[in-house]
């Protein structure tokens, strides 16, 4: 156990028992919050590995857009306050949930801790540079991609929520074919 | 190119009368039955030509599977081109006497003109892969004419019937595609004769049992085998008259060849080794059919399970491995090609006279009211029963023989056993057949008078009957055209 | 020096609870914390891996990064689709089913 | 062997064929019918008379070609034809009772619509019958055999239009079908086990193998198939139904064809058929009881038809018997005589009882009460029929009789085997029988009493005047069809009054050509014992002498008792002593009828069976499989909640699944 | 690290970039100029036939020819990597997007040109990521590319805006979504097993090494299977099919069926392709998920009035045999996974676009309701021709010839490698297909009066379909046509 195990094991536990509280809270907007603080110690998992400029990336797109865009949404959706059973499943389905849950952590951990759970990592810092000449130089196809991507995403988000659309009270409206 | 143009003449009217003309029933009627007629005589004179002249064709077609549009004629597939094309001709004579009502003519002639297509192509072809395609060809024109032109009193049944062909044939067919590509790719050759030269070298048992019982059981859908047959007598109750000669003369047909072709020449090891299986499923059809029809009160499936009856003595003579029993299972072939045609037009033709085909009502008597019909009803039965003289007898006494002396690797004491159920079989045979000679034909009944067969009817009827007396007279015009083919097959010394 | 099972461990925690998420949630915007959950132990899987390999094309971290820039882009579309939801049926029920 | 034998060969057979085939384009015809069908019986009589001179003038025996051979890979079916003097000789009696027949039938269907398919059918039987005879091949021989069956089933059933008629020709075809089966494979096993079907090379090849199991299997199959169309126990009982057929189709079927063609396979086969002792005995038993029971049976008939019917199946077994004990020395001569003279008597008195059943309309015995003493011109026909029957010397039954005793006779002294004993006293028997029989229907034929006399006449003269108008309308309409002159109208027949009005005296009723038929066959039963003497059959001329004086002390007897027995009054029937119950049961023939239906019935029930299997058992596994499709689509229907929630568990259950089976399995 | 700079060949490139440009521009001009809708047509086909001819030189190509890109300096591995399957797949779904486009071209009054713009950049941008992803071979354009071809789609059939469409696309997105964590991890897990970001069989050979790695290298190749087994439709990821195809216009659900599906076997055969050299006997998950798909997919459309839906089942029942040969992991079983498709993809368009000529004939509710094409036959010949020609090719049955080679191609490895359980489970499944297309093709050619309508015909109703509805059926009928005559056409592409 070296001090850095410690400093992991710590801050992953933090970051293990929120994300399993930001799955089963029974309130929305903890659920959102559970995440921020689990999204943030993982950002925090980053830096003890290391991997310093995905943490700070992580810290500003998934804490600072992503888990606001989520806050947002739920907003909009006016989303109730306070504890409400409304938002989980069945009984059976989250039974089932659970089993699934087991399932894919025990195979995954069968997979994987036997292969490496032994091994140890020496975390290299500073590596910023060669990331980002990677990035730009190696990687620059699927950059170009994810620039696309990024870009219709934007598109396909604004199109879709500007659609006309009829109040929900409304009944059914009438089929329309778009060809 | 004789060969070519004898394929392309049915496939392009075919398609033409199909894509052509929905308009104006009573010319399109006349005109579809002509250029049908004028089709199916040039493809039976191409077909005669080609058989005479024997040429071979080899194209490249799917160079990315290894197919070649390989086709040629031999003595094994001569007599049954020849049985599609006299056929092909003989179902459009005889629709000029009883038109096609429940959809438009052009569909008719053009799956007519399709079907015969796919059969022909079936003979024909080298080239294992091209022979599943053709084989697939006959279904979906086959499957029109029963659900579109079939029995219209009864369109659930119908709709089941046609259903049932289509379904099962193609579970067969798949199932024999799976078996014939097992086959090329552990031969390393989709040519038949090329399949056929190896006899088998390099398979081992195992394997060559596996592909055999795939093929056979495919191929056995097809004939059909018993228990596969249930799809028989429906599809044939249900079919038009062209319809049922053609699933019954020319379809069946292409299951046994296959068995010839793919199963028998190639796999001789594995064909062996379930030989007995397959021969004791055939000896079953043969009383299983035969004892369902000493019941059987609709005259159509009542032929439809004699269709099994005599199917089943096809496969003891091709189960025998002896050159006599192939011989007497390609001669029950055309045999049952002859007859069944025979019977079919005729119970068709009555079945338009009666409005039905059921034995349980009261009718005139055949011989008082039409004796051109009884007489035909007679000598068919007669050959059905596998009178001698007439051309049902050589085959299926010949498979008998060949069942009681099989070859040296079939269980011998079994085979006897088989021989002599199948024996039986041609008692109960006599049974039904005297059996409905006895309902429709003699009885002094005079009423409901009919029309005696004339016309395309009549010509038609006449050459069948003429056919089995020919063919039963003098069988070795088949036997002679195969024979030399057949010992390539067996690699049996003749004596 | 951190002994390997640590970081896989969390993975595996990560992704089970994201498992978790997505069928005990019928809230969609639930459902897609679960998502980014399971997203996150892939990200912190490659980011483990490649600081354990440390490869020249720093394959890990740069797909890390990718896989952050595509979760912003599916959120996105996604929120903007469950607003339509919502506009069109007056809740983001996914165990309510569809027309 | 000269070009012209092999023609004349290939000719008899031929000839009959030809004239079917053709008489079926003109059946509808009468004229030219009867043209074709006559040329064709000439032809052949011709043709077989010309064999019958060369077989013996140039000692010719030998193979002809028919259709070529079959190639078959090892089996060598070379489909010959074989001439010698057995087949000569048999060809020429055949033809003289097919020739007779054909004459007679003209006359006989002279108002039946049918008379052209009739007389076609004919032909094709006679050519069935002739390709048995001259058969080289196992499967020609096959082929005839078959094809008289059929033929047997269209004349039997020839008045269609009786429910009787054709209840007893598809009961006549299938018992006999039914007993051929064991005789097909008994032919199967004969040609397999030589690799021929040719029948001297496959007797040459088991002739090597005596005492072989299979040989004997093979023949007590054959003997199945013999017993059938020969009319033997158990496969007797078609024969007396199959009198519902035309009297002419009777004759033709019990006289030299179809229930002979057994002796003559049998006696073809007997250089085989002697080397196996079971199949002898088995023989030998069958024609015991078959002999003696339809002996016996045919005394009670009431019918004289039927009476003819059970004796022919009476004198088949005698013929067959001679074939069970004849020791290889005799051979199958005595048979084959026995066979021939057979052939004679018995179209004899078909054709006489048939001529007189048209003239008093019926056959039944008190439709034939005195019967020749209205009609003079059958006393003598009839009368030497049932004397030759009977065995009476000299005639020809009694020649050939004697011939058979004398084959179990030599068959006890040479090889005392329990077969000859057998023979010996089922013939000695039958002897009595026969004579009883024939004594009884003599007796009834001329019985008359004279207080009935008047009313029989009446009757009778009615009966012939309905017929007479017939034959009037036909002959007009003959005579009008084409302008073809009545060549073969009857003597006296120029003009309607004739006929009309001696109907009794003259034979105007007749056709000369039909009574011609009449008279040469009864010359030929007269005579035929003396062919004995000469070299066409291969027996040496002897008679146990003391043999041939006991059976005539027991015809004597015989006839004396009976003669004694039948009453006076009535018809004069001894049967009559009987009593009605069992005259009835004898005219059922035990009720070997009803077994018979019985058997089929088992067969049916097996049929409906099947039926009920093919669609409850067979076709439940295609109908299941709609259902399973049917059963997985409504589940598939209720998992499918249109849920995304739901989508998202089938995601993750398929992906544990998945992963569970790829790691585990890879 | 200078050396990191890849050189870039843009030809190679083209077939992906030329949609994605083409979707900048279509952007542009619709900021530009406002009211030019059928100009967004008419650039957007013109970047597909740009990319198609950039994917001629690859088409064909002779067993281990490849045209590559991207490479990395030193002789090392390339990011881009095309060869006779992936040009036979781009090629496809280049055409495909064509005949999408047809279909949605715009009439002149219902849709306001802002979302023409939109829905055709978003269909040329998904085009691109098919595109892109079939050539890809390092995990990051590989993801990339996958998702690019994946996010557009659910907006796209947001945007019709009906109810249905918003279930269908929270179905697909959900799905997707989820579908994509999956691929993530595996990713991942790949990475971990073989310390490669490239999905090379030089890649997967590593795991030789090091056998404990093996079930991570199985175990990210089996959610793979399950991330793409989604967008191919296979059970049990196959939910959505028919929410989505249903809700979807149908232009879009023609574009889910086509361009989609290219995409996503483009992807899944890179995988399979590296981990094909390991001599994996054979693949049962995926014969597993390839059976399951065919039974369930087969036996579910038999029970579909919806035309859409049915097609939407059909789809999964076809997935299942797209995939089946790939349960052999051989290159045989690459070319027929690609042939297979390629053939479903040809007929299922065709069938789509009849489908949408006659929703323009005959309104929505008879065209996309199985009874409504009571009598096409009598009443549109020539549809009905088209229709029967498609439904038939998909049933694998002559004449539509082509399906029928598609099925025997799709048989072959799996009977080499003597599968015999998973023969005969597709020999069952032929039948049931079979079942499913004649079911509607005798609704097609059945008349309303058996007796009565020969004797009268009547004029069969006018077609009143849209130009380039017509175009498109047109162009798919000949091309299944041509191929069903010659199918060496479409098996060429994927080379010999």
């Amino acid at each position: 156990m070296t001090s850095l195990d410690i400093l992991f094991g710590a801050v992953g536990l933090i970051t293990a028992a929120s994300a399993v509280l930001a799955v089963t809270t029974q309130q929305l907007v903890h659920a959102a919050l559970w995440l921020v603080v689990a999204l943030g110690t993982l950002a925090g998992c980053y830096l003890i590995l290391g991997a310093e400029l995905v943490a700070l990336v992580q810290l500003l797109v998934y804490v600072g857009a992503v888990v606001v865009l989520v806050l947002f949404a739920l907003m909009l959706t006016r989303a109730p306050m306070g504890r409400s059973p409304e938002h989980s499943s069945s009984a059976v389905q989250r039974i089932a949930a659970a089993v699934i849950a087991a399932g894919t952590t025990s195979l995954l951990a069968a997979v994987l801790l036997p292969a490496l759970g032994g091994e140890v990592l020496s975390a290299r810092t500073g590596d910023t540079k060669a990331i980002a000449t990677q990035l730009f130089g190696a990687w620059v196809w699927p950059f170009e991609l994810l620039s696309v991507l990024l870009l219709m995403a934007l598109i396909a988000a604004l199109a879709v929520s500007r659609m006309p659309t009829t109040s929900p009270t409304s009944p059914v409206p009438a089929e329309t074919e778009s060809t | 190119m004789l060969l070519l143009a004898a394929l392309a003449i049915p496939a392009l009217t075919g398609t033409a009368l199909i894509l052509t003309g929905r308009d104006s029933v009573r010319s399109s009627e006349a005109n579809a039955n002509l250029v049908s007629l004028v089709a199916s005589v040039a493809t039976a004179a191409l077909v005669v030509a080609t058989v005479i002249t024997r040429p071979k064709v080899d194209y490249q077609w799917l160079p990315s599977l290894g197919v070649r549009w390989q086709f040629s004629v031999d003595g094994i597939s001569a007599p049954l081109l020849i049985l599609t094309a006299a056929l092909g001709i003989a179902v459009v004579v005889h629709a000029r006497s009883y038109p096609p009502h429940g959809g438009s003519p052009t569909t008719f002639y053009g799956c007519l003109q399709l079907v015969e297509f796919g059969a022909l192509a079936t003979f024909l072809s080298r080239d294992a892969v091209v022979f599943f395609l053709s084989f697939e060809v006959v279904l979906i024109p086959m499957w029109v004419l029963i659900s579109r032109f079939g029995d219209s009193h009864d369109l659930p049944a119908r709709a089941d019937a046609s259903g049932r062909f289509v379904l099962y044939t193609v579970l067969g067919s798949t199932l024999m595609l799976v078996g014939i590509l097992a086959l090329v790719h552990s031969a390393g050759t989709a040519n038949l004769d090329a399949l056929a030269a190896a006899r088998g070298a390099g398979l081992d048992r195992s394997t060559q049992m596996v592909i055999a019982a795939l093929l056979l059981v495919g191929l056995g859908i097809k004939i059909p085998l018993w228990p596969f047959h249930t799809w028989l007598p429906p599809a044939h109750t249900i079919a038009p008259t062209a319809g049922s000669v053609l699933l019954a003369a020319i379809l069946l047909k292409m299951g046994t060849y296959g068995i010839v072709r793919l199963v028998i020449a190639p796999l001789p090891i594995g064909f062996g080794a379930l030989a007995p299986v397959f021969a004791a499923a055939g000896v079953i059809g043969i009383l299983w059919g035969g004892l369902a029809c000493l019941v059987e009160t609709d005259l159509k499936r009542l032929i439809a399970y004699s269709s099994v009856a005599h199917m089943g003595f096809v496969v003891l003579g091709l189960s025998s491995g002896t050159t006599a029993g192939l011989q007497a299972a390609l001669f029950a072939n055309i045999a049952h090609g002859v007859v069944s045609a025979l019977l079919f037009f005729l119970v068709g033709g009555l079945k338009e006279r009666w409005g039905s085909a059921d034995l349980a009502t009261a009718r005139a008597a055949l011989r008082e009211v039409s004796p051109r019909l009884g007489l035909a009803l007679v000598v068919g039965f007669a050959a059905s029963l596998g009178l001698p003289g007439l051309v049902g007898f050589w085959g299926e006494f010949l498979a008998m023989y060949s069942a009681w002396s099989p070859a040296a690797d079939r269980p011998e004491g079994f085979m006897r056993v088989l021989a002599v159920l199948a024996v039986t079989g041609t008692a109960v045979a006599a049974g039904y057949s005297l059996r409905v000679l006895r309902l429709i034909w003699s009885g002094d009944r005079t009423s409901p008078a009919h029309v005696d067969a004339h016309g395309g009817e009549w010509s038609v009827l006449a050459v069948l009957v003429a056919s089995v007396l020919v063919l039963g007279v003098a069988p070795g015009i088949v036997l002679n055209t195969t024979s030399k083919d057949v010992s390539v097959i067996t690699s049996e010394v003749s004596r | 020096m951190i002994h390997l099972w640590l970081p896989l461990a969390l993975v595996c925690v990560l992704a089970g609870a994201g498992a978790y998420g997505v069928i005990a949630r019928r809230n969609a915007v639930l459902v897609l914390i679960g998502v980014e959950l399971i997203l996150n132990s892939a990200n912190l899987l490659f980011v483990t891996m490649g600081s354990v390999r440390g490869d020249a094309l720093r394959t890990g971290q740069v797909l890390t990064l990718f896989l952050i820039t595509i979760a912003a882009a599916e959120i996105g579309v996604a929120l903007a689709v469950i607003l339509a939801l919502f506009r069109k049926r007056g809740h983001i029920d996914l165990s309510e089913p569809g027309a | 062997m000269s070009e012209l034998v092999l023609q004349a060969t290939r000719m008899v057979v031929l000839a009959p064929f030809v004239a079917s085939v053709l008489g079926l384009f003109v059946a509808r015809r009468r004229f030219a019918s009867a043209v074709i069908a006559s040329t064709g019986a000439v032809v052949t009589l011709l043709a077989g008379s010309y064999l019958l001179y060369a077989v013996h003038h140039d000692s010719l025996a030998g193979e002809v070609s028919t259709i070529g051979a079959l190639p078959l890979g090892q089996l060598r079916m070379p489909l010959h034809l074989l001439v010698d003097e057995l087949s000569a000789i048999v060809v020429f009696a055949v033809g003289i009772v097919g020739l007779a027949i054909q004459l007679f039938t003209k006359w006989y269907l002279h108002d039946d619509d049918r008379y052209g398919v009739f007389t076609g059918t004919v032909s094709l039987f006679l050519a069935g019958m002739l390709l048995v005879v001259l058969s080289g091949d196992l499967v020609l021989t096959l082929v005839g055999w078959e094809v008289m069956g059929w033929c047997s089933y269209l004349l039997i059933g020839h008045y269609s239009r009786k429910d009787s008629a054709s209840r007893a020709a598809t009961k006549a075809f299938l018992v006999t079908r039914f007993a051929d089966l064991a005789f097909v494979i008994g032919l199967i096993i004969l040609a397999s086990g030589a690799g021929t079907t040719n029948i001297r090379d496959l007797m040459a090849t088991w002739s090597g193998l005596p005492g072989s199991t299979l040989l004997t299997v093979a023949l007590i199959c054959l003997l199945s198939g013999i017993a059938g169309k020969s009319a033997q126990f158990p496969f007797h009982d078609w024969l007396p139904d199959a009198m519902e057929g035309p009297t002419p189709a009777s004759a033709l079927i019990h006289a030299a064809t179809m229930v002979a063609a057994g002796t003559f396979v049998l006696a073809r086969l007997f250089p085989i058929f002697v080397l196996s002792d079971p199949a002898r005995l088995v023989l030998a038993v069958i024609t015991a009881v078959t002999m003696i029971g339809a002996a016996i049976l045919a005394f009670g008939q009431s019918d004289l038809k039927r009476l003819l019917a059970y004796s022919t199946i009476s004198q088949i077994s005698i013929m067959l018997s001679a074939l069970a004990v004849a020791p290889v020395t005799v051979g199958s001569g005595p048979a084959v005589l026995y066979l021939l003279s057979h052939a004679m008597f018995k179209a004899l008195l078909f054709l006489a009882i048939g001529w007189l059943s048209v003239l008093v309309a019926g056959t039944s015995a008190v439709a034939l009460a005195g019967g020749v003493r209205h009609h003079k011109q059958l006393r003598v026909p009839l009368g030497i029929g049932f004397l030759a029957l009977a065995g009476v010397p000299p005639l020809a039954g009694f020649v050939a009789k004697e011939y058979v005793l004398g084959a179990a006779h030599d068959n006890i002294s040479e090889l005392g085997s329990a077969a000859g004993w057998i023979v010996m006293v089922a013939v000695g028997m039958s002897v009595v029988l026969t004579a009883a029989y024939c004594t009884r229907a003599w007796l009834v034929l001329t019985h008359l009493s004279a207080e009935e006399e008047v009313t029989h006449e009446a009757a009778v003269k009615e009966a012939v005047e309905v017929e007479d108008v017939s034959i009037v309308a036909i002959f007009t309409e003959l005579a009008s069809e084409g302008g073809i002159p009545p060549d073969s109208a009857p003597a006296s027949g120029s003009t309607v009054t004739d006929v009309h009005a001696e109907p009794e005296h003259g034979h105007a009723d007749i056709h000369r050509s039909a009574r011609l038929s009449v008279g040469v066959l009864a010359f030929l039963s007269v005579v035929g014992g003396l062919i004995i003497f000469t070299p066409l059959v291969q027996v040496e001329p002897h008679i146990t002498w003391w043999l041939a004086a006991s059976s005539f002390v027991l015809i004597v007897a015989s006839w004396a008792g009976v003669r004694f027995l039948a009453p006076v009054d009535g018809i004069g029937d001894a049967a009559s002593r009987l009593g009605a119950d069992r005259m009835a049961l004898f005219d059922s023939g035990l009720g070997a009828d009803g077994v018979y239906v019985a058997l089929a019935s088992q067969v049916v029930r097996l049929a409906e069976i099947v039926v009920v299997a093919d669609r409850q058992v067979i076709d439940a596994y295609v109908r299941g499989t709609v259902v399973v499709t049917r059963w997985i689509g409504v589940t598939g229907e209720r998992v499918h909640t249109r849920k995304p929630s739901s989508y998202l568990v089938w995601l993750l259950v398929g992906l544990l699944a998945v992963g569970v089976v790829g790691v585990t399995t890879w | 690290m200078s050396q990191a700079v890849v050189a870039v060949n843009a030809g190679v490139l083209l077939p992906a970039l030329a949609p994605a440009i083409g979707a900048a521009v279509v952007l542009v001009v619709d900021v530009a100029a406002q009211r030019l809708r059928r100009t967004h047509y008419m650039i957007a086909l013109v970047s597909l036939v740009v990319g198609a001819v950039g994917t001629f030189a690859g088409l064909g190509m002779v067993a281990g020819g490849v045209r590559q890109t991207l490479c990395l300096p030193g002789g090392g591995q390339c990011m881009y990597a095309a060869d006779a399957v992936a040009s036979g797949l781009q090629l496809a779904a280049l055409l495909a997007a064509g005949v999408t486009l047809l279909l949605s071209w715009p009439d002149d009054k219902k849709q306001s040109s802002g979302s023409t713009a939109v829905i055709v950049s978003l269909v040329l941008t998904a085009t691109a990521g098919a595109t892109a992803v079939a050539g890809a071979r390092d995990l990051g354009s590989w993801l990339v590319a996958l998702e690019l071809a994946t996010l557009p789609t659910v907006a796209l059939v947001a945007l019709r805006g009906a109810r249905s469409a918003i279930s269908g696309a929270i179905a697909l997105l959900t799905t997707a979504l989820v579908s994509f964590g999956l691929l993530a991890l595996a990713a991942a897990l790949w990475f971990t097993a073989t310390g490669s970001g490239f999905i090379t069989p030089a890649a997967a050979l590593a795991v030789i090494d090091d056998p404990s790695r093996r079930p991570i290298l199985v175990l990210a190749v089996a959610l793979v299977v399950a991330g793409i087994g989604f967008k191919l439709s296979l059970v049990p990821f196959h939910a959505w099919t028919p929410e989505a195809y249903d809700g979807a216009p149908l232009p879009i659900a023609a574009f889910l069926a086509g361009v989609s599906k290219i995409a996503a076997l483009g992807a899944l055969l890179i995988v399979i392709r590296a981990i094909a050299p390991l001599g994996a006997p054979a693949l049962t998950t995926i014969a597993i998920v390839a059976a399951a798909s065919m039974t369930l997919g087969n036996i579910m459309a038999l029970r579909q009035n919806s035309v859409v839906r049915l097609l939407a089942w059909s789809t999964v029942a076809q997935a299942g045999w797209v995939v089946m040969p790939l349960a052999a992991a051989s290159s045989a079983a690459v070319f027929a996974s690609g042939a297979y498709l390629l053939a479903y993809v040809l007929a299922t368009l065709l069938a789509f676009a009849v489908v949408a000529a006659l929703v323009q004939t005959r309104g929505a509710a008879r065209a996309r309701d199985l009874s409504g094409y009571h009598g096409l036959v009598h009443d549109h010949p020539v549809l009905a021709a088209a229709l029967g020609l498609a439904l038939l090719s998909l049933a694998g049955l002559p004449p539509g010839v082509l399906g029928l080679v598609a099925k025997v191609t799709a048989l072959r490895p799996v009977v080499a490698s003597e599968l015999w359980l998973m023969a005969v489970i597709a020999a069952v499944n032929a039948v049931l297909g079979v079942a499913v297309y004649l079911r509607w093709l005798r609704v097609v050619m059945a008349t309303a009066e058996p007796e009565t309508d020969m004797t009268a015909p009547v004029a069969a109703p006018a077609l009143s379909a849209h130009p380039a509805t017509l175009v498109a059926v047109g162009l798919a009928a000949v091309a299944l046509v041509v191929t069903s005559v010659n199918p060496q056409l479409i098996l060429g592409l994927l080379g010999s």
